[in-house]
């Protein structure tokens, strides 16, 4: 297990922070780290920066994510990885999907070059919308409360995608699913980072796999073309005890 | 025929390498997918009476790349959910082979016959759990319990039945004695172990206490092989830290018919099957090995 | 007074590292070097009521480069042999601690007594010599044997005894229970192991059987430590697979008073030893650790 | 353990053969490897080549060493190493200083440049005289059977020996405590390679120790400054079983 001393934090919606600490380790967009909390657990998190200053963007959601969020300037930060295989780099123009933290692990993708879907709940959570710099924004919300009243598609439909080399999302996956059928019948290059539970992060536990491949490894990031060929890709999961579970749309 | 060919009470296996109980084994698809990418049968994880959620993360701790520390705490979706995944699995045409771990025997019996009704191609009994009536003490140290679940599984299933013993005990050739009705032995689970942080000044495993695998335990599993193979003679699938061709040869000349691959799923990922097959395959023939059955135990001095 | 100062059963140490019986403590001069080069205390070869030349070589099988498999078979000069060495390692005017084997209670009380009269500042009893009585067994693995070799020689001499115990048992807790009025535990002894060469397909070891040491056994050290420590209270000297600054504060944290080390060097070389002392010392310093006593047993949780 | 195909076997003496086998590692004059009968046993043998193609100068004293001057083409030598502290090289005249098989680790040093003094029990067992080639030969023999009768001394005490940059001497520990004693006088560079009991080979057992040094790892070549120091050398030894006897010259 490796540590670190939290440099900074900032907030960035109500319920999502980004923790600032020095790692000198090379490590590439869509890449993740298992973050520790004594006493509390252990959880994948997306590395949001991947400088030599890296950064986690997390949002509470129980009491590892919650514990992460109360980091504070000079607490320790314990975790291991980097893990997973990373987005493609392509030069070009490009498009960014993201749904609610889903933006975090897009964020390090951002260029002049790109443009972006951020969409969330409600307005307060858009992540890292204000981080979009040159390329075009669509905000899109569930209560409408900025941009587009909708989901990701409805902003999707009104885009010409022949123009970018890549296609990145991520969120959940209901969401990427809805992204994966409506790209599914152009010829688009896409990437997208799947979120499935993690006990392990280093490909032997099976808690993350689909269709065989296991997202801390063989993923999280799988192209398109990937996507195609699986039976579990929005449909079935195992839960934290192993039983099969339908996702329902 | 090729020189990988082997088999183990009965069961023909097309190379000498199995995935063990635990690794890539709770999803159907994945188990398929291994079996289709090289191993030549799986064993399942292990699957209890009922739905487990297991320990709290963290679960692992990685030492030094190739070995690990686990306590993943026995998470199972309960036998009765497991038919699918089986299902899944099965559509590999290969060997299926059911781990199952329970604290008596009937409830190993009970599991036994629902694996053996979902298709599987042997039973894997699990006595390294804990056990609730001696303290701290699994189930596979207790020698007339062993016998009792051996005995009892024996008798109701048809398929044969593999007795996976723990490493963790003073004697394993009085707990193999005891399981002598199984049809071969599994050797080894996992070596009780800890890693602290000394900068968290904590335990790493939410269990604290977890089992070692990888390299550094196969001295231990290649001596309980040898050893067990030398006193009883009984077929034996060596278990622990294989990573090489190397290292499968030497299992199988201590006594092995043939091996299970853990934890160099995580050093070398799934690849690592195919990797061994060719491996194994070349140091036979540049050794002038015919077949892997001329070797079984020929390092065994009497 | 410096921040590696530590102590156990009232013997004072400079730092918290002791080198670890059968390495380099056979010859006098050798331990004086050792404790000249920066150990805090050296434990003796385990010493035996008569002279054995120990197994036929290979006695050693190097793993990886930093692990190894050993078994000299207690090579010793026979007690009445060692008084010269003794004499020779005790000018460093350091701690020397007296190993001792043997198969009765009465043969560890006599070589205790010899030791203590050659100026051991401690005697530290190795539980884990093969046992007649039982087959394959050590005499460490039999509570009634254990409990009557502590107790006597206890009644036979004034300085402290320390019971070192194996890992090749079902129970640790049970044995340290018998060991009880030991004044110290010293965990853990090598883990019973094996390597075969498959291209001569013989075992390596003329032995065939030996013990492995070295990084590969510490996560079992220190389970053992922390287990025994947290359910004793006693005090504990940990030893298994030490090598850097990090591992012996990793032992340190899991209960141990300071701890011995083996293996590493022949890893690290006899520079091992200051070596530790600087690693340990830079962290506890990092740390803000200002004494070992302070961070003893940190890590157990209850 | 590693192991290699024997490639060829030499008749040196009557009691004495030279095995060569490839191995590629980089190894120096003086180092040794641990090599293995399986079966019988392992023991310390110095290297008597170090190039691509190694060999062993083994002369047979009881079971380990006989097995291994039995080995035929084609054989399997197992072994472990290189092992040791190798000499130091120096360029310019250097003279060699051999008594029975102690001649072996002499060989690699062998050069156009290299003076030598070749001694044995008898004529017959007169270990590598016919390698010195360009420099002066010694020839010393017990019995007389050739060269001077008597010991290396009677040799040296004829030599001028301040032309050499260096001298290195390999043999019985009685010879070179004699060769150490003669040269202790003088300002004369030399190393003086060591041989005691080995068990390990890697520095733990203790068995080849001399003042508190392991033969396998800080020797088994020792300077002459560092004999100086030493109380054990030449004077008293550990058997296989520990126990201290002493040297009687
Ligand atoms: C590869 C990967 C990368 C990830 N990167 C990030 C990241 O950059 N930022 C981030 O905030 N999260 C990220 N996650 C998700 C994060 O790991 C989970 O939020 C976390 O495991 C929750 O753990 P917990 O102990 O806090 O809560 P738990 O106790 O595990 O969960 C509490 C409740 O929240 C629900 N829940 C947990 N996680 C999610 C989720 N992601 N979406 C919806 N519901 C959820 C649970 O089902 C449960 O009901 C990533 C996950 C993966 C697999
Ligand atoms: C660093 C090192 C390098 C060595 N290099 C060589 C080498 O290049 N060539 C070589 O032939 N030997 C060399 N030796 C010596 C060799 O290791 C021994 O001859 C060998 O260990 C004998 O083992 P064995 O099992 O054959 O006989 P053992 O059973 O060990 O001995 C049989 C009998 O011979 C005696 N004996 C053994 N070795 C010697 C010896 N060297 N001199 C005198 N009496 C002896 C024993 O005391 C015993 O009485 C070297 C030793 C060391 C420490
Ligand atoms: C993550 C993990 C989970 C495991 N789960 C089980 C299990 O459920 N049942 C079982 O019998 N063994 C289990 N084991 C033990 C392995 O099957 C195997 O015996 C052990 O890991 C040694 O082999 P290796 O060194 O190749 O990993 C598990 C091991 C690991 C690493
Ligand atoms: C070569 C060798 C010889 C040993 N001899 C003894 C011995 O005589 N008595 C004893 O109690 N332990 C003996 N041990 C065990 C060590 O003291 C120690 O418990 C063990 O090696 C674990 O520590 P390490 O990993 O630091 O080596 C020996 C270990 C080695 C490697
Ligand atoms: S998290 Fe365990 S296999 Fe991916
Ligand atoms: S041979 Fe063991 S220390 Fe040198």
């Amino acid at each position: 297990m490796m540590h670190s001393e939290v440099i900074d934090v900032e907030d960035n919606t109500p319920t999502v922070k980004t923790i600032y600490f020095e790692w000198k380790q090379e490590a590439k967009p869509g890449q993740f780290i298992m973050a520790w909390v004594p006493g509390t657990g252990e959880i994948p998190i997306s590395l949001s920066s991947t400088d030599t200053i890296k950064s986690i963007t997390v949002k509470s959601y129980g009491p590892a994510s919650d514990a992460i969020t109360k980091l504070k300037r000079g607490s320790r930060i314990f975790f291991r990885g980097p893990y997973g295989r990373p987005f493609s780099t392509v030069s070009g123009p490009a498009l960014l999907i993201g749904g609610g933290s889903g933006m975090a692990s897009l964020r390090p993708l951002i260029t002049k070059d790109t443009d972006a879907i951020v969409s969330a709940r409600t307005a307060a959570e858009l992540l890292f919308s204000d981080r979009i710099m040159g390329g075009k924004l669509f905000e899109v919300t569930d209560d409408g409360s900025a941009g587009i009243r909708g989901n990701p598609i409805d902003a999707l439909s009104t885009i010409d995608l022949e123009k970018y080399k890549m296609t990145y999302v991520c969120g959940p996956e209901i969401m990427l699913k809805k992204v994966f059928d409506f790209l599914n019948r152009s010829q688009i290059r896409a990437e997208f980072a799947m979120e499935r539970l993690m006990k392990c992060g280093i490909g032997v536990c099976d808690s993350c796999s689909v269709d065989g491949f296991q997202l801390c490894r063989d993923g999280s990031i799988f192209s398109i073309e990937e996507l195609r060929g699986m039976t579990e890709f929005g449909r079935t999961k195992l839960t934290e005890s192993g039983k099969r579970i339908y996702l329902n749309y | 025929m090729n020189r990988l060919n082997t088999q183990i009470s009965g069961i023909r296996l097309d190379n000498p390498f199995i995935l063990a109980s635990g690794i890539l084994d709770e999803n159907g698809y994945t188990m398929k997918r291994v079996l289709d990418e090289g191993a030549a049968a799986v064993v399942t994880k292990s699957i209890g009476i009922s739905e487990r959620s297991g320990y709290r993360t963290p679960v692992v701790v990685e030492i030094d790349g190739r070995n690990m520390i686990n306590a993943i705490g026995l998470a199972n979706p309960g036998i009765d959910n497991f038919g699918e995944e089986m299902k899944i699995a099965r559509e590999s045409m290969k060997p299926v082979i059911g781990s199952v771990f329970g604290s008596t025997a009937e409830e190993f019996a009970q599991l036994s016959m629902k694996m053996e009704a979902y298709g599987a191609s042997a039973i894997e009994l699990n006595l390294s759990c804990p056990h609730v009536k001696g303290f701290g003490q699994e189930v596979g140290s207790d020698p007339d319990l062993v016998e009792s679940i051996v005995g009892e599984v024996k008798r109701s299933v048809k398929i044969p039945v593999f007795a996976k013993l723990s490493p963790n005990i003073s004697d394993m050739l009085e707990i193999a004695k005891a399981a002598e009705k199984a049809d071969a032995y599994v050797l080894i689970n996992t070596v009780k172990a800890m890693a602290i942080d000394i900068y968290a000044r904590m335990p790493v495993l939410s269990n604290s206490f977890g089992g070692l695998s990888g390299p550094c335990i196969k001295p231990v599993g290649i001596r309980y092989v040898y050893e067990v193979k030398r006193e009883t003679g009984k077929e034996i699938i060596g278990v622990g830290g294989i990573r090489t061709g190397e290292d499968a040869l030497e299992y199988i000349m201590a006594g092995a018919s043939c091996v299970e691959i853990g934890t160099a799923v995580h050093s070398d990922g799934r690849d690592i099957f195919k990797k061994l097959s060719l491996e194994t395959g070349n140091i036979m023939k540049s050794e002038k090995i015919e077949s892997i059955g001329e070797i079984i135990g020929a390092a065994i001095r009497r």
